[in-house]
Formats: C-alpha cells, structure tokens, sequence
C-alpha cells in the first residue's frame, strides 16, 4: 500500500484509539515493574561506587531521566514535521501530549542532578555543558507549551508548535555544540564528569533496567495523554460519545 | 464544464462546534454580483476570508475557473482583490505612500497618475501626503477602497466596504460596483446596508444562526 | 534570483518599512536608547569598579545588545498584522520569501545596525579595553542579524496573539544562545590577545543560514498566524 | 541486599537525604503525570456527557 | 476611606484584571520566564566560575528582575486603551483614584509578587550565597511594588501613542535606579554579612510614597493620553 | 434661564489649521434626539468627544443644566453614557464579566439580573459565559451596547452605534432610542444611516469639509 493510505490508517483517531486501548496495560505493567525493579535494585542491591559512595544510586534515575527527556523533544519536532507535511491530525495530537511530559522529565533531570550535584561536586549547580543544555531544553519546552496554550484556536496552536518543535530541533545540535565549545573555554579542573569507565558492569543493570523502564512509562503518558486529547477533539462524534456513554 | 468564475460546492465550516453554514453551494460568474447577507455572527467574514484564501478551516470545495483553489492560489490571487474589515494602512504614512506599497507588493511598478486618479476618485484629493492617522475613520476606508482602482483584478470581495462611508459615499461605491460588473468583473459582498444597485444581483443568505 | 521584479518588490518593501520606521522614531530610537540605558545600569547594581567591569564587558554589552534586539524584534510584524497589511502580503500573487526577508532586513537595518555602530561608545562606558571595540562591533553586526532573523520566527508565530511581547521571549531567547556564546566569546578572545577570527567566523556562518532559511519559517508562521 | 540493616539502608553513610528526595521526587513527578492525565480525561468525559445531555433534551424539544 | 462604595469598586476592579490576567495565562506567567531565562543567559555571556558569578549575582539578579517588572508594565493599560475600556474608566462618576490603585496592585500581584517568589531559586543558579536569600526575596518584594507604581506613570504616559514598548524604558528607568541601589545594596550588604536593615526600610519607604503618590500622576497621564 | 439639558454655545475645533466647525450652537433637552450629519472627515467623532468630556481642544461654552461642563464633572458624568468608536469590552472576559464591571466603575453594585436581561435585550443571550474574542463584530458592538440598559442615566451620546449591526438589530436599536426619549432621556448620535425614528428630531450637519 502507499505510504498515504497507511498515514490515513495511522493517522485515523479512532483507530489509534482504539490500538492504544489494548497497548495500554502492557506498557503500565511492564514501565512500573522495570522501573519500581530496577531502583529496588539499585538503591538495596548495587554496591557504592569507590569514588562517591551511595549518592551514585541517584544515577537509576538521573540518567533515564535525562535520556529520555531529550529523545521526547526530537520525537516532539518529528511529529510537528509529520502534521505539517501530510497534515495528520493526530500527529498534532501526539505533539502537544508530549510537551508536558517531555518538560516534566527535563525538570526531573536537573532536579536530580542538582541534588546529586551537591554531595559530589558541593554545589547545587554548574555551569557545565551538560547541564546547561539541558537547562536550554528546558526552556524549549516552556516555550512550546506557553505558545501552544496563547492560541484560543487549537490547529493554528498545533501548526504553530510544529513550526516552533523543527525551528528548535534543527537548533538543539548546534545549541550543545556550541555550549560544549563555550564550556571548554571555560572548564575549571575541579569539575568534570567522572566518564563512563568507572562504571561497573554490576552497577549497569540496574540501570538498564530503569532505563527502559521510563522509555516505557514515557510511551505510557504520551498515550493517556493522547487519548485524552482525541476525546476532547473528537467530543461531538458518535463513536466517542459512545465510548464515554456507553451505548 | 468550464465555468469561468467562482465555484462553491457543499461548502461547510464550524466554530466550537457551532455550525456557521453547510451544504452551501453557489456560483459567481463573471459580470455579477453577489451579496452574502445575515445577521451578526451568522458567519459572513468566516466565509469571505475562505473564499480568499486566507482561512483553511472548512469543508467542502472551492473552484476557481473549473480548477480547485488550492491547485492555483498563483493564478487566483493575481485576479482576486479582497478588501477585510482591517484599514490595510499604515498610520504614519501617507495615502500616497500607502497605496505606493499596496502597489508595489501586487508586482505593479510606476504607476502614481494610476494612483492620483485613485484618490481623486475617493475624494481624499488633498489630503495625499497628510498622514493617514490624521484622517476620520471614513477618509481611512477610503484610503483602503482606493486600492480598488490601482490594482487591475477581475474579482472583487469586499466585507462591509460601506462601513464608516457617508451617504453620498455609499452611492458612489455602489455606482464603481455597477461599472465593474459590467466591465465583466465579478464582486462578492457583505453589507448590511439595502444595496440599491442598477444591476441585477443576488443574495446568498447565511440566515439565521443555527445552534448544533 | 536576479529577476528585476523581484529586486523592485525587495526594494519596495524595504523603503516603505525604512520611511514608516523613521517617520516614527521610535522604532530605531529606542532600542538605542534601552541598550544604553540598561548597559549603565549595570556599574549601579554590580559596583563601579574598572577592572571588574573590564572583565565583564563582553558579557554584559552582549546580552544587553541581544535583549535589545529581542524587545525590538516583537514590532516586525506587528503594525502589519494590525493595520491589516499582512493580509494584503499574503494575498499578493508575489512570493512571500522577498517580502519577508525585505522586511526582515529593513527591520535589522533600524535595529541592530545602529546598536552595534554605537556599541564602541558603551565599551567606553564599561571600561572595555580598545582591542574589544572592533570585534564587538563586527560580532555585533553579524551577530545582531541573525538574531533579527531568528526572532523575527518568533515574531511571525505570536503576532496573531494577543499579548505578544514577553512570549516572544521565551520563544526564542533559548535559539539566542549559539550567537551569544560566539559574539561574547570573539570579544573576550580579543581582549586576551587571541585569534577571534574563528568566532567571527561562525557568527559568519549563522548570519548566511539564518538569512536563508528563516525567511522560510518566517512565511510559514504568518500563514498560521493569520488562519485563525 | 548490599545493606547491613534497614536503618543503614535510610542513611546510606550520610548520603540517604539525597539519594532519598531524588526517588521521592521522581515519585512525586512521575505521579503528577498520572493525575494530570488521569483529570484530562475526565474534563474531556464530562463535557463529553454534557454534550450528550444536550443533544438529548434539544431533540426533546423539536418533537 | 472605608467608604463601601470604594472599597468594593477597587474589588471589581481589582477582580477583573486579575481574572483577565489569569485566563490569559502568558501575562503573568512571561515576565518570569523571563526573569529566570535572561538571568542564565548571563553565565554564557559572562563565564561559568562560580565565585565570580557569586560575586556579580546581587546586581544581576536585581536589573534583571528590574528589567522584566518595566517590561511587563507596558501592559498595565495597553489593553484597556486598546479596546476603549480606559474611556469608560475616565467617563465614570466613580474617582479615578481607587481604580487606578486597584490596576497597579492587580498587576503588581500578576508580574512581581511571583518573580520575587521565584527568585531564590535564580540565586541558586547564579550561586547566590544563603545568606542572600531572604533579604534578596524581601527587598524584591517591596521594590518590585514601587516599580510597579512608577513604572504604571510611564505606561499611562505612553499609552496613547502607537508603538509605546521601548519609549516607556526611556521615561521610566532613571526613574528606577534608586529601587535599584538600595535593592542590591540589601542583597550586598547582607552576603558581607552586614546589617541591611536600612536599605529595605528605605525601600519601604520608596513603597508607600508610590502607592500613595502614583496613583495621582497615573491618574492625570491617563487624561492627557485620552485627550487627542 | 433654567434649560435642563446639553447647550453648545459658539463652540470652535479645529486640526492642523483645517476649521472643523466654528460658531456652532445648539440645544439639547430632556426628550430630545439629535443626528449630527455630515460627510466623512467633518469633525462628528471630534464633537462627540469635546461633548463627553474626552477632548479639551476646543474654544467656546459648553453648558449642562445651565452650567459650564468644566465646573460640575462629577453630575455631568453622573448623567452621560458615551458609547464611542471603540468596543471598551475585554476580549478574553465574557460579556458578562465585561458588563460586571462596566458596572461597578460607574459605581453600580450587584445587578447581574439588570446586565442578563440588557444581554437578552440586544441579542446575545446564550452567549453570556463565551469570551469576547470569538464573536463577531456586530455581536461585539452588541455587547457594548447592552451597557445602554444596565447603567441608568439621562443623556446618550452615540457614535456610529449602527455600525456592524444588521438590519433587523438597526431597527430595534431605533425602537430603544425612542422609547428612551420619549421617557426623558436626550440623545446625540452621528450615524450614516438615514434614521427611521418615530418622533421628531433635529439634525445638526456639519456640512462639508471646510478648507482654511
Ligand atoms: C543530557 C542530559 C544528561 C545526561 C545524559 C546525563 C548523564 C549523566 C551520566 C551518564 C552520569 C554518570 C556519570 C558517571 O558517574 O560516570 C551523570 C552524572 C551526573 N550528572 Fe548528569 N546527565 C545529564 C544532565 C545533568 C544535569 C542537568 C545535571 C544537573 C543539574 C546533572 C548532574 C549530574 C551530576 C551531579 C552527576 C554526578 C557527578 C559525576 O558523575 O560527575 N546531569 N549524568
Ligand atoms: N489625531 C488627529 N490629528 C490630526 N487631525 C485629525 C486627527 N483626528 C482627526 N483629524 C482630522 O479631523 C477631521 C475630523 O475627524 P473626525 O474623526 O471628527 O471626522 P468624522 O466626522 O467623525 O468622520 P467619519 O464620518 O469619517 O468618522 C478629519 O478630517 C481628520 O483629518
Ligand atoms: N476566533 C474565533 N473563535 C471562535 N469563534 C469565532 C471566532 N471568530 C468568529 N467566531 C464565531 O463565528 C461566528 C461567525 O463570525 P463572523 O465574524 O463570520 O460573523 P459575521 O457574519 O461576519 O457577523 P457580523 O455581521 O457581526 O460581522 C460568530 O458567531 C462568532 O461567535
Ligand atoms: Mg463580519
Ligand atoms: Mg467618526
């Protein structure tokens, strides 16, 4: 079949609502087990790093956070991309579900990262590359979500949010290479990231597991997210007042 | 079937899930004229700014010369002239300076005595180099209608063109609309003034509104 | 590309937006006199201590310089979109890309070209050392374009909106940060005797893209803005 | 498990607040997404309903 | 002054912009946006060392935040100029004195109560010590009052003419530098550990003389911006 | 000479050296209308905010119940509604909420029945809780007009009211201005329509555009 008629097939609310449905207890049970396992795990089970001691567990979070905070984003302008060239409707519905949890999950990674700066490098905060990136995702979120909730009409938001997610997209590697470049300038020797080596293959598993844990419940809340949202757009529908009616 | 005007088919558009008109279909031919009438908030403006092309939320199907619109909004917008509610004029500059740009932006090169007469024919003579902040809400519109005689179109939508106008203003509009359509242009427009036009012309009626 | 008609529409566009801006004033005046202002603010908050300021100059004078840019930046389109003129734009059988990059430029040349020719007589003021002053004007011309480009996207996609102004801000000020980093850093380099040539460069290379390809995203976000 | 006791569990040598108000964080914000998308659908469910109450009462009376 | 009458028109007054403000969301919530993103710009701009920015934090926090309570004062009665509402203010019986009092403090609730709420997280990020903390929110608070009152003069004053945004930084910062001394002289003086007692009681005064006074200057610029 | 209504005596205006009007007197009671006339640019909208106080720059008296506007604001205004060019609603705020406090500035207290039956008056009931922002135009000017029925007073002056108001609404709106005047009330509005008013009134015309 074309590539059209497949969008149409995705891209048809009803029917996504109606796959989503049977996706949804899966990816709850497996997202919670994976992630409520693989901190049991870390926090109990893993033995101290030699260099920072317990306040390493933090990282069974931090680090999934940060991944996925930073995934949802470029998901975020592939979406708006995807409404703006084939005009799906539901990839604007994806699109504006993402951003509050995208920007949650941002604000999780420097909320923890903040905390677990404190013991290791006796500061709250940096202004390190990493972070201060991650600080600037921060930003494109809020913006994605202030425009989205200025506009009384919700497509132009929709339209206008895409715009915004590929003009920041294409801005994001050029934004990290730039404050990487600014960083280096700048990097005192006292602080650095401690790098990948020192972890120890014990300590990587419960960090997979987590990991994949929040893919998993970010897949969770982008699809809640969603539903909700084809229910409110799709309010005056007879298949959707059927569903919520029950008739 | 090669219609050579204006083409509306089954036209449907809705505002918070109130519908403003549907199944509406209509043509508008070359040497006509055509009023939308309704009350306020029937969805007059909403269906001008449509056939413009300058709202896209609606249903249904917009021919221009047989063709969609969508396929050749090139070719339809060189022979569209449409005339909103907005002044279309910036405050600090001059009518003439205004109309200069309007000019200009259309691809129109050179054409002052154009543009004079334009103005002569408003009756703002005069007033050319006054800055347009300075003029009464009605010398603005008429700044704004002068663009109807530099820019050479073949379509004319105008929403409430008749607004802020004078009574002796109203019987001149409607006597340039009366000398376009029968120099073969075609006009839709909105009023809620009674048009009282030499020609034969028709009304679409948006009627009253319909709650869904 | 060298199509005299497009050349006249460029030109067109770009004397109408320059004449509106003078006739008014303060369009170019103000974000002059707001980079001025807040740059003296500065030694009354931070201290008025030479050395320190010197050190901080770069810094302070950037930033200042991409708020002005930015507040500025809010008004591209919207007396157009007001007074109804983008309409008149959109439903030109013209292209938009001309317009808008005419637009655009004319903005920058009320704007920010007047900011970075005065911005040697702030350096004075903060205690820049005299090897700053010609890179922070370059960088700032540079810089100040591309910065104009970008924001004039945000300005595109808020202008429908009621209440613009500080949204535009969050919009694009975190797209600001690669032209800050660079322009800040070309004047520091300068300051320290190095090579800022690379900095400038890259100021360079954001300035041609952001002229290229904004115009693009700038036609889109008026499409939107005014389809509501 | 790694620790000797559950006391020495909380406290991770001095570390236990931080470790703990990160988990406890992350708790808290995973959970607001839940309630967040949880009162989404309702809003959209109860004006769901009203529609329907609307439409119900409105053909009443056209009969 | 405990008329009911009054009292409960600075209520209605006081309700509807603060309902308006609340619905549209971006009003308030921009300004502190802004407050926290252009204070991490200055780390770009400036270098990350924590002590030199530990240094710099007072003043920077204190003409940021300065710069984004004159920013959002544009606002105070743009939108009630724009669509007419000012006329009807000005044609009421009512005295104009309570109503504008109730618009400042409504809008002093929705832009500077919150930012200086916020503001010791933004000293975390510009590595403010702790001691900072308390007196750099307490001198917010009042401070941002008075610039709420003075910064509505210079709204009122510009509210007539098209394009106001950068005008009103030109009437209205000289106007704010002594806010700005003592406020940052608070924050200074209690990190050296020092007694910062008078420079927040001056800034109380500052408060009270401009909640008092204001309104009266606001009041008459409100009648000659209508009278044109 | 107790004359208890609106007395112009020898009023002048002028702009940019243009002499709008000159030597202008005229009476307005209680029970009166008047229609001031005239071309776009002749000065109406000036006249009507030199009357209502808005506008300072003019020479000659204006007089309220025998006394100078300048001296007796507060009665003045106590007595006045104006409804100008512009909406004076909030677009975000509900025409409900907009008339709440329309009221309250004029020191009228808790009257939400007044305010849903002045909505039910001009047409927009069902529309009460809906921002502003996504009416249309007449149904805007239709919330600012309700104002006429929630906030008592003796004296309207009215500028350009009809505009963007369809037929039918132009029609009803006549009906409240005589059934207004009839119980007292004076009226001054500018309007391009031609006025089908049941009682007398008297037309003060600018005349055309003077040039000086
Ligand atoms: C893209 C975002 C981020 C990623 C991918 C990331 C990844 C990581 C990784 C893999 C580690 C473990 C390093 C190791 O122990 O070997 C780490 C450690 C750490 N991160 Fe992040 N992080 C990010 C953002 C942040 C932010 C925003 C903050 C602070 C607000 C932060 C603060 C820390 C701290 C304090 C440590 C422990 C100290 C150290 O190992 O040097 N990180 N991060
Ligand atoms: N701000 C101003 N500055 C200078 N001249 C002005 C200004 N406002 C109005 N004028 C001039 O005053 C004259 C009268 O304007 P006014 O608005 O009173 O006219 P009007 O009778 O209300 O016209 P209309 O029917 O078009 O509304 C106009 O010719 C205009 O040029
Ligand atoms: N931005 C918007 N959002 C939501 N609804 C809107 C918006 N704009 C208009 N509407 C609604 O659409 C309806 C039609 O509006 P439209 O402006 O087309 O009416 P109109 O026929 O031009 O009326 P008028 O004669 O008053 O100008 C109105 O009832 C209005 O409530
Ligand atoms: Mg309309
Ligand atoms: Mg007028």
């Amino acid at each position: 079949m074309s590539i059209s008629s497949t969008f149409h097939k995705w891209g048809s609310p009803r029917w996504f609502y109606q796959f989503s449905g049977r996706l949804l207890p899966w990816l709850a049970f497996l997202s919670m087990l994976l992630l409520v396992g693989g901190a049991i795990w870390g926090l109990a089970f893993v033995p101290p790093d030699y260099k920072q001691g317990n306040s390493f567990r933090i990282i069974y979070i931090h680090v999934p956070a940060s991944a996925v905070a930073m995934g949802a984003y470029m998901t975020m302008a592939i979406a708006g991309a995807i409404h703006l060239i084939w005009r799906m409707k539901l990839a604007a519905v994806v699109m504006k579900s993402i951003a509050p949890i995208g920007a949650a999950l941002t604000f999780l990674a420097l909320l923890t990262g903040a905390v677990w700066g404190k013991p290791t490098w006796g500061t709250w905060w940096v202004w390190d590359a990493r972070i201060t990136s991650v600080l600037i995702l921060f930003f494109l979120y809020l913006g994605v979500i202030a425009l989205h909730q200025a506009f009384e009409n919700r497509d132009a938001a929709a339209k206008a949010c895409a715009v915004l997610a590929i003009v920041g997209a294409v801005n994001i590697p050029i934004i990290y290479w730039s404050v990487d470049w600014w960083y280096s300038l700048h990097q005192p020797a006292s602080i650095s990231f401690t790098g990948q080596s020192t972890i120890h293959s014990s300590m990587l598993r419960p960090l997979m597991a987590t990991l994949a844990g929040m893919y998993l419940f970010f897949g969770w809340m982008l699809l809640l997210f969603t539903r909700a949202e084809i229910l409110d757009r799709e309010r005056n529908t007879r298949w959707v007042q059927n569903i919520v009616c029950g008739e | 079937m090669a219609t050579t005007g204006l083409e509306i088919k089954q036209l449907f558009s809705d505002r918070d899930d109130r519908v403003l008109f549907s199944e509406l279909s209509f043509q508008l031919n070359a040497g006509e004229l055509i009023q939308v009438a309704g009350p306020n908030g029937s969805g007059k403006t909403t269906l001008l700014r449509i056939l413009a092309g300058l709202s896209s939320y609606y249903q249904g199907e917009v021919l221009w010369q047989g063709k969609s619109l969508r396929r050749q909004r090139h070719d339809y917008l060189q022979q569209l002239l449409y005339i909103g509610h907005g002044a279309g004029i910036k405050a600090v500059l001059s009518p003439l300076e205004n109309l200069r740009w309007s000019c200009a932006v259309r691809g129109i090169r050179k054409n002052d005595a154009n543009i004079f007469s334009a103005l002569e024919k408003v009756g703002l003579l005069g007033f050319e180099e006054q800055p347009c902040f300075s003029l009464s809400a009605g010398q603005q519109r008429r700044v704004n209608l002068a663009r109807l005689f530099c820019i050479p179109s073949k379509l004319w939508i105008l929403d409430e063109p008749f607004t802020a106008i004078d009574l002796a203003g109203v019987a001149e509009i409607e006597q340039w609309l009366s000398d376009f359509v029968s120099e073969g242009g075609a006009v839709l427009l909105t009023t809620h003034h009674r048009l009282s036009f030499s020609q034969d012309f028709s009304v679409v009626d948006l009627g009253a509104m319909h709650y869904g | 590309m060298a199509d005299p008609g497009l050349i006249s529409l460029v030109y067109a566009v770009l004397r109408r937006d320059v004449v509106a801006s003078l006739r008014r004033g303060n369009e170019w005046s103000n974000p002059l006199v707001f980079f001025v202002m807040v740059c003296s603010l500065f030694p009354l908050g931070i201290g008025p201590q030479a050395d320190r300021l010197a050190e901080l100059a770069p810094g302070i004078l950037w930033v200042v310089a991409l708020l002005a840019s930015l507040l500025a930046s809010d008004s591209v389109f919207r007396g157009d979109f007001d007074d109804a003129s983008l309409e008149q734009m959109l439903l030109s059988p013209q292209p938009l890309y001309p317009q808008v990059l005419a637009k655009t430029l004319a903005h920058w040349l009320m704007t920010g070209l007047p900011l970075s020719l005065l911005s040697p007589l702030l350096g004075g003021l903060l205690h820049l050392p005299v090897e700053g002053m010609l890179p922070l004007m370059a960088s700032l011309i540079l810089g100040t374009c591309a910065l104009s480009f970008v924001g004039a996207i945000g300005a595109a996609l808020t202008v429908g909106l009621r209440k613009g102004g500080l949204l535009l801000s969050l919009i694009v000020l975190p797209l600001y940060v690669p032209v800050l980093i660079f322009g800040s850093s070309a004047v520091k380099t300068a300051i320290e005797g190095g090579v800022y040539l690379p900095q400038l460069a890259m100021l360079g290379v954001f300035f041609l893209v952001a002229t290229a390809l904004a115009p693009l995203a700038i036609s889109g976000a008026l499409r939107i803005s005014l389809d509501q | 498990m790694y620790f000797d006791n559950f006391a020495a569990l909380i406290a991770m040598d001095g570390h236990g607040g931080y470790v703990w108000f990160s988990y406890g964080a992350t708790v808290t914000i995973l959970g607001i997404l839940v309630i967040v998308a949880g009162q989404r659908r309702k809003q959209a469910e109860r004006q769901i309903r009203s529609i329907v109450r609307r439409k119900k009462t409105s053909s009443f009376d056209s009969k």
